[in-house]
């Protein structure tokens, strides 16, 4: 099963991982990503393209479903306005044996992070800035939609 | 007529997060669409004064702004990503 | 933090999520395994040398919080009778970014597979047998408290 | 006394996870110990049969069948461990 989520609201990890569990696996793994407050941050906004974005998180779920013969993969990414210590992103992967579940999380997490059309802005001291990209970042980020 | 999206920093330069226009012949690739929306206004101006750091997507997919444009729906422009 | 659980009774995902995530961290990986029912297992006990598992699972988690500048590390075990389908370890890992947190959570599955004292017995046809050692496994698991 | 501990399948062919024994000074090796422990009944010559598949502790740190004995308050002796 590929679940792919984009929302405003919270992230329900209980319930998500019920889903995945469902799905018969032996290894279920997960990253969640949380908004640091630790260097001032007071929000974080996220942007993204609408329809692309749904888009390019499923395409990156069903190469992993493919590579890894995972049983499920499931993003869930929240949108719009967050604080300090709130999930921004939760990816879970089931497969029936260990490796595949946790490189496959791994795979997702890192692409996502460069392979999607996000942008952040970050509010300090009341001032909002859009956080610029790396290099790196966006060096990958040419891989988006392009294949 | 092209439905033309701003996200993040382009969108704010810009005043509006989407556009219907009519462009011409002549804006044949990403880059010549670009040059175009430049001269609509100061802001458009503005918003595209740095090509090296503006993206592009095709309907929904991305592309490098030498690309031809061809028929499109959307055009979509804006800053790198920046992740999730 | 480290938290370390050799129980009897069910893991309670969500609980022990919340604790991770209350540290502070920006990235949170898990690893939840799950008793497969695929090959017709019908029961797992799983047996454990108390005392001793629950020191070599604080070693390794001790381990990977210096190696990766870990904010905390969970292993929750469950040991005694499972059924398919039921939780039989959690392990949750958090730092300030994505790759320490998910490769300390690979180290930690990893080496507690081999590296701590439990024995698997499936029922199968009503029948319980003994898990023998891969050797594999067996070669990793004389690295167990010998350091 | 020596408490000594059998896990898993060692456990079941003697018959109980645990004793206290009182072994003699010639048992100054894990080997050696398993050697006399053998010796005890049936049960335990049963379960010390094959020694490429039994692994040991002393005092809960997992040791070779050569190690010296020495004067712990506790020995473990159970198959080669099959993960959790």
């Amino acid at each position: 099963m590929i679940r792919i989520l984009v929302q405003t609201g919270p992230i329900d990890l209980a319930a998500e991982l019920a889903l995945v569990e469902a799905d018969g696996a032996g290894a279920v793994a997960t990253f969640t990503g949380i908004v640091r407050g630790d260097d001032g941050v007071q929000l974080l906004d996220l942007e993204h393209y609408p329809g692309a974005t749904e888009a390019a998180l499923r395409t990156l779920a069903e190469d992993a479903t493919v590579r890894w013969s995972l049983l499920s993969a499931t993003v869930v990414h929240r949108v719009g306005t967050m604080r300090p210590g709130e999930r921004i992103v939760l990816v879970a992967t089931a497969a029936p044996h260990r490796a595949a579940a946790l490189d496959a999380c791994a795979f997702l997490i890192d692409r996502l992070k460069t392979d999607a059309p996000f942008w952040k802005r970050e509010t300090r001291g009341g001032e909002a800035r859009w956080v610029e990209a790396r290099e790196s970042d966006d060096a990958a980020a040419t891989r988006w939609a392009r294949d | 007529m092209l439905r033309v999206l701003y996200f993040a920093s382009v969108r704010e330069a810009i005043g509006t997060g989407e556009e219907m226009l009519d462009p011409p012949p002549e804006a044949a690739t990403v880059s010549a669409l670009i040059d175009w929306l430049a001269t609509l206004s100061p802001a458009h101006g503005a918003a595209f004064a740095d090509r090296a750091r503006l993206r592009a997507a095709i309907d929904g997919r991305f592309v490098s702004l030498h690309a031809a444009l061809g028929k499109p729906a959307e055009v979509a422009l804006f800053p790198p990503v920046t992740g999730g």
